[in-house]
This record gives C-alpha cells, sequence and structure tokens, in this order.
C-alpha cells in the first residue's frame, strides 16, 4: 500500500527523527562545505541525540534526484532536508513526499512546491546590492563588466535582475560586457581571459561567482585591477581584497552561506518536535568589504581559493557560528550547537 | 596567366578531402578573427589572438588525443574526469611545490596514459564499443575522484599547482605570447610528425580505414588500439596539467567543457568520424574555430540562450560549406 | 524490337571518364554477354540502366520508349531486375527478409513473418536449392550461398529485363550449372538477360551475344558464335594472346618447405600434407569445405586444436598473421576491397604496410628506401597509377590486384597462399597473375592455391589435393591434370578414365 | 507482382522459428537477464532494509523514473539502428519540456493541443537533423552536437528561469495510476506494442536494411534517404514525448534539466541489446536499458553505497554489464 497518504505530519513519534540531506550537485567547494557542516551537526549536540541523519547526492541530474527522494519515501524518514536540482523538476515526488507525511525543507537552489518549507536568502537583494556598492564607490560612472551564473536557474536570474535594476536607475554606469563564469573560477577566469584584451578601461566588476578567477585574469593580462569590484565570497577573493586595499581597491563580498543547511535542520527538528511553525526562512546575507575583511576570521590564507569563506555567521546576532574544520572535514565542534532561528 | 591558374586548380583538386576541410577550417578562423576586429579593433591584437589560442590550446590538447582515437574510428567520451582526476593528481601529491614537480607532472601523464590504455584494453580484449567503455571510465574516474576526495574536502585538496607548471603555461617567455602556445606547438609538432612519417601513424590510417585488411597486412590492431586510447588519456592529462596551471588550481567538473568540444574541433577540423581519414593540424583549426567563435559571440554581448544556438548555426553552415560526405553510390 | 537500349552514354567519376558515348541494345529472348577488362565500364552501364546511378549524357530506352531511371525502384517497376556485382543482402537479416525484402506477406498492411518466411521455403524449394534456411542470418552463409539469395531475390520477381553482373564468380561448377539453367529457362520464356563474366568458357556456354567493352566504349556486338576467344581477348585488351595459361615450370628436386602433420582446428581434420620448393600445390574441391580456413589457419588466423605445422622442417607456432608474415608466409585474400586493400590510402601506404618495421629506423619510415622499393615494384609488375601517392581506390580492378600482389612480393615471403585471387579479374591480368606465380614458383618458392575456377587449378598446379567436409580425401598428381578429375574427386565419385 | 504471395505456405513450426530467433537476439535475451538480476538484487536488498516487500509504490516510481529516459531511449534506438547517433536527444527534451510547461492550461483543448503541439516540436527537431544528415551528407555527431547547442539555447529563450505548470489532470494521467495499475507501466506497455506494430511495417524493414548495409538498402530500391529522415524524425517525437512526461512528472519545467538524457539514452540503448554499428537489436531493449539504470540506482540507493561513489559503480556497472554479456555470447557461440 501507499505508504501514509494524508497530507498532516506523520512524526508523531518522539525522537530521534530520522533526517535526510538529498544534495544535487557535489561538484564545487560550496556544497561539500555545505554538506560538511551537515555531517558535523549530525555528530554535534543537540543533534546527535536527536537526529539520525543520512546524505545523499544525485548530481544535476533530476531524474535521479527524484529517485532518491521516492526512495526516502520508502525508507519512511521524517523529513527531507533539499537542495534541488532544478527549483521545479522535483515538484512531482515533492508532493508525494508530502502526501506521504514527510517535512521538506528546500534551502539554496529552492524548490517552488508549495508544500515544501523555503529557507534561503533573497537573490534579488543579492544582485542589488552588489550592483549598488559599485554605483557608490565610482561615484555612479563607469565601465562595468557583468559575470553572470549558471544560465536558465532561477538564482541567476534573479541576481541578474537586481543588478539589472540599479545600473537602469545609474545610467553614469555602461555595462561593457556580459558573460556568464558558470559559479566557476576556472570558467569564469577563461571567459574573462577571452573577453579582455578586446575591452576598453575597466573601471568595475560585478560578478556572480568565481570572482577571484575573473580577478586572475586580469591581473594575468596585465591589466590594471578596476577600482570596484562587488562579488561572491570565494576565498581566493577575499585574500585579494586583504592584498588590494592598501592600493585603493574597494570590494565587497557577498556570500550564499553554506550554513543555509543547518538552519533547515533546525528549522526541520523544530517542526517535527512541534516548537515551529510550518514557515518559510529568509536569512540576511553575510558580507565582508574591503573595510572589514579580517585574516583568520573571514578570510583564511591557508584554504583554497575556492574555499567559502562564509561558512560561519559572526557577531553579536549570529545565526550560527562553527569552526572551520566542520566546514573543511565534517568533524563536530566542541561544544553544542545552537542556530537561531530568525 | 590561364597556366597559372590551371596549376592552381589541380592542386586544389589533388587536395583530399580531409586536407580541404583542413585549409577551409582555416579559412573559417582568419573570417571569424576579421568580423571580431570589426566590432572592436583590440580583438585582433596580438596579445588578445595569444591569449585566445591559449584558451583553444586547452581544448586542442585534448582533441589531440581525441584526434588518434578518432583516426582509428573510436570515441573517447572519458576525456573530461580523466582531465578532472589527473589536475587534481597534480595539485594534491605536487602541494604546489616546486620540488615535487619534476616526479609528479610526469607521473600524471603516465597515469593518464595507463586510464587510457585501460579503455584500450577493455575495447580490445573484452570487445567492448568504445562508446561504452569510455562513458563507464568516466562515470568511474568522477566517482573516483569524488570518493577519493571526500568530494573534495581532502586536506591536500586546496593545493595549487606548482609555480613552475604555471609559469610553463601562463608565463609570457617569447614576444608576450603564453608559454602554453609553445607547449600546444610542440605538442601539435610531435603528433603531426607521429601521423605522418612514423609506423605507428602508418598502422593508425590503416587500421582506421579497415581493421580487417590491416590484421592481414600484419598490423597489431591490437597494440595500436592500446596505444592510441593510451594516447587519448595521455593528452587528457596534458590538458589537465594546463588547465591547472592556468586556473592555479584544480576544481571539479572543469573537463566537462570539454568533451563535446574536444569531438567537435576534430570533426571541424575535416577528421571523419568513420576513422581513416584526417589528421591534427585540422583538429587544431577547429580547436581555434570554436574558442575564437565563442569569444566573438561574447563581444556581441549575445546572450547564453543566443550564443548557444549562434554556435550550433555557425558550426552546421560551416560544415555544409565544406565538410559534406561524398555522394555514395 | 529492342528490349532496352542505352544510348550514348557518358559517365565519369572524378577525373575518371568510366563510360564514353558508350551505346547498348539487348534484345528479349537472347542472353547478352558483355564483356571487357576490369575497368572498361560494364558495371557503371548496369549500375546505370537499373536506375543506381544516374549518367551524364545518353538516354534509356525499355521497349523502344525513352525512360529516366532515377532509381533503383523505377527500374523495378519497368521489370529491370539486378543482380549487382557487389552483393545487396543485409547480413544481419534473415535470408528470407532479405529474399522477400518489399514483398512480404502482409495482414492488414502488418509484415507476417511467419508467413513470409514459410513462402521463402516453399521458394527455395521450387527452384531446387538446398541447405539454405528462411530463417538464417545472411551473415551465416558463406559466399556462394549468399549469391545463391541474391539471384532468387532479383529472379523470383520475373524481371523482364534481367541485369547479372559478375554472378558466377563465386559459384562453384555445380552451382554455375544450377545458374545457367536457370537462365535458359528465363531466355526461353522470353526474358532479356545481360550477364557479365571473366570466365571465358562460360559466355561461351550460355551467350547469344557478345558486346564487348573497350575503355568505357562499345567496340562491337558479335554473334556469340561468331568470335573466338582470341579475337575476344583481342579486342578488350589491344594485345594478342596466345596462350591463356602460360607452360608450368617442371619440378626439379622435392625439398619440403612446408608441412603439416595430423592438424586439426577449425573446420580442420586431420590434414597431413607437405608443400616442396617451387611447388604450386592446388587445395581443391566443393566450395566451403574447409580450404579457406586451411590457408587462413597457415596464416595464422585460427587456433590449432591438434597436430603441427613444420616450416623448413623445424616446428612452428603461427600464432596470427604476424607471426605468419615474420616466417615468410604470405596470404592473399579473395576480397581485396574488404580483405585486402585500404582503398582510399595512397599506392605506397597499401604497399608497404606489412614491411614497415623493416623500412623504419627507431620507429621513424626511411621514405627514400621506401620510395625505391616502391618505384621497383611498380615497375616490376607494371602498375598503372599515374605516381605512389594515388589513391589505391582510384585503380582499376586490375592495378589493385597488382598492388595486393606487390605487397606480398615485398615482404620476400617463401610461401604464397592464395585464396582465390583471379576472381572478379580479366583475362589479360589473369594471364599476368598466371606468369607471375609461375615465375614464383621458378624462384623456389612454395604456393598454396586454391580457386573456384576449376580449370585454373588443373592447369597451374603441380598437384591438387582435394578437401571435403575438413579433410584431405583426394591428391591428384601431375604432369597433367585435368580439370574433370579434380570435379569428380570433389563430388566423391571415380574419375573417369581418360 | 509474383505469384508467391497469393500461394499459402505450410508454416514454419514455431519450435524450430523459436530456436531461430532465440539464437538471433542473445543480445536482447542477456539484457532481459540483467533486468531479473537487477530486480532480484532489489528485491533482497530492499528486504534487508525495509523488513517489508516493496509495493505499488515502488513499482509505479520505478516505472516512472524510467519512463523518460525510456521514451529518450526509444527514440535513440530509431536512430541508432540505421548506424547514426542522436546527441540531440537531450536539447529537444530541454525544449519540449520548457514548452509544455510554459504553455499547457488546464483545459482539454490546451492540454491536447499544446501535448500535440510538443510532439510536433520533436518531429520538427528530428526532421531538421534528418535532413542535415541525408541531404546535407554531414556525419550524424557532429550533427547533433550542433543542434544540441541549438535547442538548449532555444529552450533557455522558452522557459529562461524554471517554471510553468502542467496540469494535475496530465501528471496524474501519465504518473498516476489506472485502477490500480500504473499508468507508466500502462505506457510502457503499449510502447511495445507499437513497436511490435512498427516493426512489422516496411519502414522498419528499410531501417534495419540501411543500419546493415546502406549502399546495399539503395540497390535494393529502398527510399534511403525518406526512411533515414523518418527515423529522425520520429527519433525527435520519442524525445518530445520524453520532455512532455519530464514536465509531467515533475508538474513544472526547466530549460537544463534534460541534458543528461543525451548520454543516458545512449547508455540505455547498449544495455538493451542495440548495436552502435545499426541494423541489429529491438527497441524493447532500450526499454529494458532505461528500466535497469534506473532499478541500479535504487539497488545503490539501498545498498548503502557511499552516494559520491555513485558515478564509480555506475560505470563500472556498464562496462561489466557488457563485458558479461559478451563473453556468454562467444561461450553461446563456441558450443553452437
Ligand atoms: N563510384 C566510383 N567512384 C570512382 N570511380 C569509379 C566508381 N565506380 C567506377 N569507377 C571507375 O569507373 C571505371 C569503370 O568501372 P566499372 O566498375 O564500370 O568497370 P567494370 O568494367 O565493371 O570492371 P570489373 O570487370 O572490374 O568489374 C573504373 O575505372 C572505375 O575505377
Ligand atoms: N525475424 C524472425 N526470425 C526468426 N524467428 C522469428 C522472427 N520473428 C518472429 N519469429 C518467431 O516467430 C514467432 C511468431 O512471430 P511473429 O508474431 O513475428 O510471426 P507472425 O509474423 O505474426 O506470423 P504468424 O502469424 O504466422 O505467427 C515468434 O515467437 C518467434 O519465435
Ligand atoms: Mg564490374
Ligand atoms: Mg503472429
Amino acid at each position: 500500500s501507499r505508504p501514509g497518504s494524508s497530507q498532516q505530519q506523520k512524526a508523531a513519534h518522539g525522537a530521534p527523527y530520522s533526517i535526510a540531506l538529498s544534495n544535487s550537485f557535489i561538484g564545487n567547494t560550496w556544497r561539500v562545505e555545505m554538506e560538511n557542516e551537515f555531517k558535523g551537526a549530525c555528530a554535534m549536540p543537540p543533534y546527535s541525540q536527536l537526529i539520525k541523519c543520512s546524505v545523499y547526492n544525485s548530481g544535476n541530474d533530476v531524474t535521479k534526484q527524484t529517485q532518491q527522494i521516492d526512495n526516502l519515501i520508502s525508507s519512511h524518514v521524517d523529513a527531507i532536508v533539499l537542495n534541488a536540482a532544478s527549483p521545479t523538476g522535483l515538484n512531482g515526488v515533492i508532493q508525494q513526499a508530502c502526501n506521504a507525511g514527510i517535512l521538506v525543507v528546500s534551502y539554496d537552489n529552492v524548490v517552488t512546491a508549495p508544500c515544501a518549507l523555503k529557507v534561503n536568502t533573497d537573490q534579488y537583494k543579492f544582485g542589488q546590492q552588489l550592483a549598488q556598492f559599485l554605483v557608490d564607490n565610482l561615484q555612479g560612472k563607469g565601465n562595468v563588466i557583468m559575470v553572470t551564473g549558471v544560465a536558465g536557474t532561477d538564482v541567476d536570474q534573479q541576481r541578474n535582475a537586481g543588478a539589472d535594476a540599479v545600473f537602469k536607475a545609474n545610467p553614469g554606469i555602461k555595462v561593457i560586457a556580459r558573460y556568464t563564469g558558470m559559479w566557476a573560477s576556472d570558467v569564469a577566469e577563461r571567459n574573462t581571459a577571452a573577453q579582455l584584451p578586446s575591452l576598453e578601461k575597466i573601471d568595475g566588476v560585478w560578478c556572480q561567482g568565481g570572482t577571484d578567477g575573473v580577478i586572475r585574469a586580469i591581473l594575468a593580462a596585465h591589466r590594471p585591477l578596476p577600482k570596484a569590484i562587488s562579488g561572491e565570497a570565494e576565498n581566493g577573493f577575499r585574500q585579494y581584497m586583504l592584498q588590494y586595499r592598501s592600493q585603493g581597491l574597494k570590494a565587497m563580498s557577498i556570500g550564499q552561506p553554506p550554513f543555509l543547511v543547518l538552519v533547515s535542520l533546525e528549522l526541520a527538528t523544530q517542526v517535527l518536535q512541534g516548537k515551529h511553525a510550518k514557515a518559510d526562512i529568509t536569512i540576511p546575507f553575510p558580507y565582508v568589504t574591503t573595510d572589514t575583511v579580517k585574516e583568520g576570521e573571514t578570510t583564511f590564507k591557508d584554504q583554497s581559493s575556492s574555499f567559502f569563506a562564509d561558512f560561519t555567521d559572526s557577531g553579536p546576532n549570529a545565526v550560527v557560528s562553527v569552526c572551520v574544520e566542520m566546514a573543511t572535514q565534517g568533524k563536530p565542534c566542541p561544544g553544542t550547537l545552537t542556530v537561531k532561528l530568525p | 596567366m590561364s597556366t597559372q591558374r590551371r596549376t592552381l586548380r589541380f592542386s586544389w583538386q589533388r587536395l583530399s578531402r580531409s586536407q580541404r576541410g583542413t585549409l577551409l577550417a582555416y579559412v573559417a578562423v582568419i573570417v571569424l578573427f576579421i568580423v571580431g576586429g570589426i566590432y572592436r579593433p583590440g580583438f585582433v591584437r596580438l596579445d588578445n589572438i595569444g591569449q585566445l589560442l591559449l584558451l583553444a590550446s586547452f581544448v586542442g590538447l585534448v582533441a589531440a588525443g581525441q584526434t588518434f582515437v578518432i583516426l582509428i574510428g573510436g570515441i573517447d567520451l572519458s576525456v573530461p574526469w580523466v582531465l578532472n582526476a589527473m589536475a587534481v593528481l597534480l595539485t594534491t601529491t605536487s602541494l604546489g611545490q616546486d620540488s615535487r614537480a619534476w616526479w609528479v607532472v610526469p607521473l600524471v601523464l603516465v597515469l593518464g596514459a595507463v586510464i587510457g590504455a585501460v579503455n584500450g584494453l577493455g575495447i580490445v580484449f573484452f570487445d567492448i564499443p568504445p562508446v561504452v567503455m569510455t562513458l563507464g571510465m568516466n562515470g568511474i574516474m568522477q566517482g573516483l575522484v569524488l570518493g577519493l576526495t571526500g568530494g573534495f574536502t581532502c586536506a591536500t585538496c586546496n593545493s595549487v599547482a606548482p609555480p613552475a607548471v604555471q609559469t610553463a603555461i601562463a608565463g609570457q617567455a617569447v614576444l608576450g605570447l603564453p608559454n602554453g602556445l609553445l607547449v600546444w606547438i610542440i605538442v601539435a609538432l610531435l603528433v603531426g610528425l607521429v601521423l605522418s612519417a612514423t609506423t605507428l601513424g602508418r598502422r593508425i590510417y590503416a587500421l582506421g580505414n579497415n581493421a580487417v585488411a590491416a590484421y592481414l597486412a600484419g598490423v597489431n590492431v591490437r597494440a595500436v588500439t592500446f596505444i592510441v586510447y593510451a594516447l587519448g588519456g595521455l593528452f587528457a592529462a596534458l590538458a589537465g596539467i594546463a588547465l591547472t596551471a592556468f586556473g592555479q588550481q584544480a576544481t571539479l567538473g572543469m573537463g566537462d567543457p570539454f568533451l563535446f568540444d574536444s569531438i567537435a574541433a576534430v570533426v571541424i577540423g575535416g577528421t571523419s568520424i568513420l576513422g581513416g581519414r584526417g589528421n591534427y593540424w585540422g583538429s587544431i583549426a577547429g580547436a581555434i574555430f570554436l574558442v575564437v567563435l565563442r569569444a566573438v559571440l561574447q563581444q556581441y554581448s549575445i546572450s547564453e540562450a543566443g550564443r548557444s544556438i549562434v554556435t550550433g548555426v555557425v558550426i552546421l553552415v560551416a560544415l555544409l560549406l565544406y565538410g559534406r560526405e561524398a555522394r555514395e553510390v | 524490337m529492342a528490349n532496352i537500349e542505352g544510348i550514348e552514354i557518358s559517365r565519369s567519376f572524378g577525373g575518371v571518364q568510366a563510360l564514353r558515348r558508350a551505346s547498348f541494345v539487348a534484345e528479349s529472348g537472347e542472353v547478352h554477354a558483355l564483356v571487357g577488362e576490369n575497368g572498361a565500364g560494364k558495371s557503371t552501364l548496369i549500375k546505370i540502366l537499373s536506375g543506381l546511378l544516374r549518367p551524364d549524357e545518353g538516354k534509356i530506352c525499355v521497349q523502344g520508349r525513352e525512360f529516366l531511371l532515377e532509381s533503383p525502384k523505377a527500374a523495378l517497376r519497368l521489370g529491370i531486375g539486378t543482380i549487382f556485382q557487389e552483393l545487396t543482402l543485409f547480413p544481419a537479416m534473415t535470408v528470407a527478409e532479405n529474399l522477400l525484402m518489399g514483398r512480404e506477406v502482409r495482414n492488414a498492411g502488418l509484415i507476417n513473418r511467419g508467413a513470409t518466411a514459410a513462402t521463402v521455403r516453399d521458394l527455395l524449394q521450387e527452384y531446387g536449392v538446398t541447405g539454405i534456411e528462411p530463417l538464417e542470418l545472411i551473415a551465416n552463409l558463406s559466399l556462394a550461398q549468399r549469391q545463391i539469395v541474391e539471384i532468387i531475390k532479383v529472379v523470383s520477381r520475373r524481371p523482364q529485363i534481367l541485369f547479372m553482373d559478375e554472378p558466377t564468380s563465386a559459384l562453384a561448377e555445380q552451382e554455375v550449372v544450377w545458374l545457367f539453367a536457370l537462365v535458359r529457362k528465363l531466355r526461353d520464356e522470353g526474358a532479356c538477360i545481360v550477364f557479365t563474366s571473366h570466365r571465358w568458357n562460360e559466355i561461351k556456354d550460355i551467350a547469344n551475344r557478345i558486346t564487348i567493352f573497350r575503355n568505357g566504349e562499345n567496340a562491337g556486338t558479335y554473334e556469340a558464335t561468331a568470335l573466338s576467344e582470341q579475337e575476344a581477348v583481342e579486342r578488350m585488351t589491344g594485345r594478342k594472346l596466345e596462350m591463356l595459361y602460360p607452360d608450368p615450370v617442371p619440378l626439379q628436386e622435392r625439398v619440403p618447405m612446408l608441412e603439416m602433420r595430423d592438424l586439426t582446428g577449425a573446420n580442420l581434420r586431420d590434414i597431413a600434407l607437405t608443400v616442396h620448393k617451387g611447388e604450386v600445390l592446388g587445395i581443391g574441391g566443393l566450395a566451403g569445405q574447409g580450404q579457406r580456413d586451411l590457408l587462413q589457419t597457415l596464416f595464422g588466423m585460427h587456433a590449432i586444436h591438434g597436430g603441427t605445422i613444420l616450416l623448413q622442417g623445424k616446428e612452428a607456432r603461427i600464432g596470427n598473421p604476424r607471426e605468419a608474415i615474420q616466417r615468410g608466409i604470405a596470404f592473399i585474400p579473395e576480397d581485396r576491397k574488404t580483405e585486402g586493400l585500404l582503398l582510399p590510402l595512397p599506392v605506397r601506404q597499401n604497399l608497404t604496410l606489412p614491411i614497415l618495421g623493416r623500412l623504419a629506423r627507431s620507429g621513424f619510415i626511411r621514405r627514400r628506401q621506401e620510395e625505391d622499393l616502391i618505384r621497383s615494384m611498380i615497375d616490376a609488375l607494371a602498375i598503372r597509377t599515374p605516381d605512389s601517392d594515388q589513391p589505391v581506390g582510384l585503380l582499376s580492378g586490375g592495378n589493385q590486384q597488382k598492388v595486393l600482389i606487390g605487397r606480398w612480393l615485398l615482404t620476400q615471403a617463401r610461401i604464397f597462399l592464395l585464396y582465390d585471387i583471379t576472381r572478379g579479374v580479366d583475362v589479360a591480368t589473369k594471364h599476368d597473375i598466371y606468369e607471375l606465380i609461375h615465375r614464383l614458383s621458378e624462384q623456389g618458392h612454395a604456393i598454396l592455391l586454391y580457386s573456384t575456377d576449376t580449370e585454373e587449378m588443373a592447369h597451374l598446379c603441380h598437384r591438387v589435393l582435394v578437401m571435403r567436409e575438413g579433410r584431405i580425401t583426394d591428391e591428384l598428381d601431375g604432369p597433367h591434370i585435368a580439370p574433370e578429375a579434380i570435379v569428380a574427386a570433389s563430388l566423391y565419385v571415380t574419375a573417369p578414365v581418360e | 507482382m509474383s505469384a508467391t504471395e497469393t500461394r499459402t505456405s505450410r508454416p514454419i513450426p514455431v519450435q524450430e522459428r523459436l530456436s531461430y530467433y532465440g539464437a538471433q537476439n542473445v543480445p536482447l535475451l542477456l539484457s532481459i537477464g540483467i533486468l531479473v538480476v537487477m530486480i532480484l538484487l532489489y528485491l533482497i536488498l530492499f528486504v534487508l532494509r525495509q523488513q517489508r516487500l516493496p509495493g505499488s509504490f515502488e513499482l509505479s516510481t520505478t516505472l516512472n523514473n524510467s519512463m523518460t529516459l525510456g521514451l529518450a531511449a526509444l527514440g535513440q534506438s530509431l536512430v541508432v539502428l540505421t548506424g547514426g547517433i542522436d546527441l540531440s536527444v537531450g536539447g529537444i527534451v530541454d525544449v519540449t519540456n520548457s514548452v509544455a510547461a510554459r504553455l499547457m492550461q488546464d483545459n482539454p483543448g490546451s492540454i491536447v493541443g499544446v501535448t500535440l503541439l510538443v510532439l510536433v516540436i520533436g518531429a520538427g527537431a528530428g526532421l531538421l537533423n534528418g535532413l542535415l544528415v541525408t541531404y546535407g551528407r554531414l556525419q550524424p555527431i557532429i550533427v547533433t552536437i550542433a543542434t544540441l547547442a541549438i535547442w538548449q539555447g532555444v529552450a533557455l529563450l522558452v522557459l529562461p528561469q524554471p517554471g510553468g505548470s502542467i496540469p494535475a489532470v496530465v501528471t496524474n494521467l501519465l504518473a498516476g495510476d489506472f485502477a490500480g495499475l500504473p499508468a507508466s507501466l500502462i505506457i510502457f506497455i503499449l510502447l511495445i506494442l507499437f513497436w511490435q506494430v512498427l516493426r512489422r511495417t516496411p519502414f522498419l524493414v528499410t531501417l534495419y536494411a540501411i543500419g546493415n548495409d546502406e549502399r546495399a538498402a539503395r540497390a535494393n530500391g529502398a527510399s534511403v534517404e525518406l526512411a533515414k529522415v523518418g527515423a529522425y524524425m520520429l527519433g525527435g517525437v520519442f524525445a518530445g514525448a520524453a520532455g512532455l512526461y519530464l514536465a509531467a512528472s515533475s508538474t513544472s519545467g526547466d530549460a537544463t534539466t534534460g541534458t543528461q538524457f543525451t548520454l543516458t539514452s545512449i547508455a540505455a540503448v547498449v544495455l538493451g541489446g542495440i548495436s552502435l554499428f545499426g541494423g541489429r537489436g529491438s527497441a524493447v531493449g532500450s526499454l529494458i536499458g532505461a528500466c535497469i539504470l534506473t532499478l541500479l540506482l535504487n539497488v545503490l540507493f539501498f545498498a548503502g553505497v557511499n552516494p559520491q561513489l555513485q558515478e564509480f559503480f555506475q560505470g563500472l556497472f556498464l562496462i561489466l554489464a557488457v563485458v558479461v554479456s559478451t563473453l556468454i555470447r562467444r561461450l553461446l557461440q563456441s558450443t553452437r
């Protein structure tokens, strides 16, 4: 028979709850840190007593992820924490999971299925904020290149739309090139290298991802570094920020935080325990600028340049605070983990 | 005057089909540079051309292996993750130290060749169709990289390519042109030499034309197949090294764009996918053609979707102009 | 009234003018033989008259009316059936599917495969063919069996005009008899049959009229009775050919070069034979009795299950063709297109492929030395080619065959395995090949020879072994072996007293 | 044309036909064998893990998950049978998936209309491939690499960001249940029946002939160009259907999710025992191949394999499956 066709939450039982992380793609550092944080958290109190964790990757393959979730439904997990291969491609199977009484919490590449809870940052604002930083630091005038993300994704669309809105409102800013970096440093570097020699003076760079690659290409071509750069939270980018801020570089680095997964885990746990309403959560981005970036805290010189330096939140109102070993190796940090849901 | 014209036409007609394809591919490249230069004169500056050629060299290095494999009528779909695995191996074993580079680089090349040879082994001894063997190998290498690096979380995964290797590719020793171009030129000369002047080259063409006839003429079909797939792996590894040197670090999925590009470069260059016909000079033109085409489209700020469509259409048009098969009787 | 007529037809391929203003007429109720050297344009004419090729110029008339034959389908509709020189069967499909392709038994528009197969079984029976099962795959049939399927496929449509391009080249004696009976029946029913062959005795046997083609032109049509072989050859080739078969070289002393002792292997049982220095040894018998396997096993293509092979008295292991070549064995297969030559590659690369190792120093080919060898071979065999860069596929058939032979001469082999190497080869070239065989024999090479042409075997060989079901069942010794004796021995009846 | 057609012949005994059929379809039988092994493995692992037998939910999700790939592989096999290859399958899936999700409204007219439109788009895409391969005389692999790029671009234009929706009726019809039976099971059966009918048409006979020897097919009077274009077109229609099914089962569209079907459809075709050289094999095999690949994922899931090693095991499986098939075939050949 079909497992639980009822709409209501199945997990009337107490702890431990079985929660599965269904991740699509594992081919970049961000995803790896994110998975590591999940694994690390599961080994830390309070989750170590409360939750039975499992982790699945499917690659960027909707059918594979669908099937994995089908198998999770067959396995009667209590909740699925989901980073989807497609915002829409899994809607069918998510509905099935909901029908089977499984809680689905979707984050990062969030799904549109209405029955899933969503945990995310505001991607439109991401694009907007990066663009506004350029406008402010270029005094509303200059040549800007835009390095976009993976075409056909919602995140890419939203970020671009946010930036476009700002640039349109500031006609002094001229977008002289716009091409994809595929959110990958190597692609961003190659595409920038292919573009660069034919471009006139570049005053600002707006980059969705692979920012360190863009800078590397500019330096390799012996071009002066643009006045203002706004980009993602790659460690390499932040190292460049440290290195060049004395030469007047103005840069902003905003990250999609890998700890979204921890917020989602906490939300799932609280909902299963009946402690939290079934509601979506939007968290603010952690960001640094050339003025605030700090070695050992928001950038690490012994980490790779593709390392995401915003693996943890900081400050008194931090959503969560974790150690670097958790992000890099999936090891639990000492003590108890607290995630503050906003 | 008229006699001169006749000799000109004569020599064109004496060219083989693949030679004509190669020539026209170069013509297409020049046309592209002109189109790009019209929009932005800087496009045809020496440093830009050098930069674009360096980018083309990555496709070109992969295409070197692919050319060998396609010439014997095979195909290598394992390129993306062999390349990727070897790139990861380079950084994780060299740890970014020049002192290790002297043995790590050969190690990576040899291992790439060994993996390619395993492809050859399956194809030769178990009659596995090349498409299946290399597709499977691609998955195996992908799984191994993900699994062994724990999803790229290993302690050494952050390492960069040794500075010496970086300089060898991205440095600029002559005329402000990237050193990687020199590497590519050397590879091109070697590949050209192997294909045209050695017993191996002769046997490759023989095998690609007719495996049975080649076998009956004493060609060691198994050994040649084996060597050719090993070369496929070797050049994937070399491309992996070059790419890592260029981008400093290895990343997961860095080989993915090179599968269809390498095949397309080979075919655009006039080599027959059925084997036995073609050469590496064509593949070089094909690689440059693809990279410059993308750069031109990027110039004109065409959207991702539009770029994809135009790339497809331009490839088709170019092939319709010169890549047509002879009508069968 | 003319049944089919081609008027002033021209056709070229790239630079090659295959037909130039050639006209040809064949009437109903006759068997019309089309003869000429390799590359004379016979097949091209037939392809054009069957709609497979379009002429560059010229007209085609059927029953006096002009038609544009734009495809083989159009020709079929006009009652033109063609057995092409290259078989047009599909190896991975069944005999039934091949034989009735396009004419399958249908129920409600859908093919009834069971009933189709049953129909084919009856059809094969009707034509007196045994040993071919309708559900067998073509791939599992011998070449002769395939030729028979092809013949029945075309003939069972009862075409009014039937073209047969070298239908007998793969057939053995008895099968030719079968075919000719069929042809006579069709002719007597009023069909027009056009037929090509390089075997004069067959032409003499079946043709009413003969048209000679030379260099793509019609060189005259004759009543069959009014043309002698000498005359025909002279008009085809422009040179006088006194004797097709040169005088054999008598064997002086018997020094064994190759021995097989109790050899058992793929389709071979207890083979024991000895070939001597300078000897031409025929391997006779009906087609498909293991002759091919014998030569292939010697060339290292099949594993040996028992017994031994001795070369010059020493036991030799031959694991693959490469080792065979190293031991001085050469194998020339029947089908130069699929097993011999690399058609798109230059003459050079075809000639030196087996000896590359010898030509090269540390992997690099010494071009000057290679070119010298090639020149000498082109001269020695009088291969007609503009230069050594010419793709071998653009040479005429006879010259292709010479390139193939030249390749093996270059290996300096001592033992030659010749498998039906004159199949589809014109008289003049045949003569050249025969002379070559004698020359090899004179120089002390050992030759093992199989041929579907019994006469050829009888004339060339010092000795003939007859095979049956993988065993050697008979031995005929020279100096003069009668073709009839070989046929008789093959059929396992006692030879007629001479 | 000839008298042979009207005469009734003594039928060939079924047993004899079966024995030939078996011998000639060893690759298909082997792929059925692999399927059975996979089912058994899945059952064992499932029972060990879940302490219960899989039920109708597992049956229907497994079949649903095989369906998109199955349709794509069916299209692929038509092209492969002619000796070609279609790398644009993934692109066609992208386009049709996007169009369906973008245009389909919740009313019968729209549902029927968009369904037809999607199939026509598939046919059109296939037609383009077919024309370029036959009349353009280009190599299939490069034609379809180029059209893959084109269709991926078009899909992005149609649906720049994931979205759109498919009416619940359509989802229920294609991925739901019918009288307790999964709809996908019924579709699979219909596809097999369709293939059996198609297999008995002159069109398919011509395709097999072309795959065996194109030159000979022409000499036999077959309309080679027409049949080849037809194969690419019908292949496109099935790829289009795959895109529609993908949209229906996920209830909405995404312009980038189809790409993977290019290579997986080839893997399914090979696992199904169809020769990549053309002219040999049955499209039923490619449906089986699709199910095998789906079951493999389930087996890896319930075997608790480290998900990071998933690709490794899939690759290894693909190679081993083909190796085992080859060895068994050789064994059969040597004993026959
Ligand atoms: N498809 C082709 N492409 C190029 N040249 C061709 C082609 N077909 C035939 N030729 C050339 O046309 C000429 C006539 O060939 P054709 O096959 O008609 O000769 P033939 O008389 O049938 O010879 P044979 O007795 O060897 O069969 C030859 O020189 C041949 O090389
Ligand atoms: N191509 C084939 N080669 C050999 N055997 C075949 C072939 N096709 C079918 N068969 C055998 O014949 C049996 C019936 O097959 P099929 O349904 O195709 O025949 P049919 O065309 O419907 O003829 P009938 O109506 O006489 O059964 C099959 O079970 C199979 O054993
Ligand atoms: Mg001929
Ligand atoms: Mg039936």
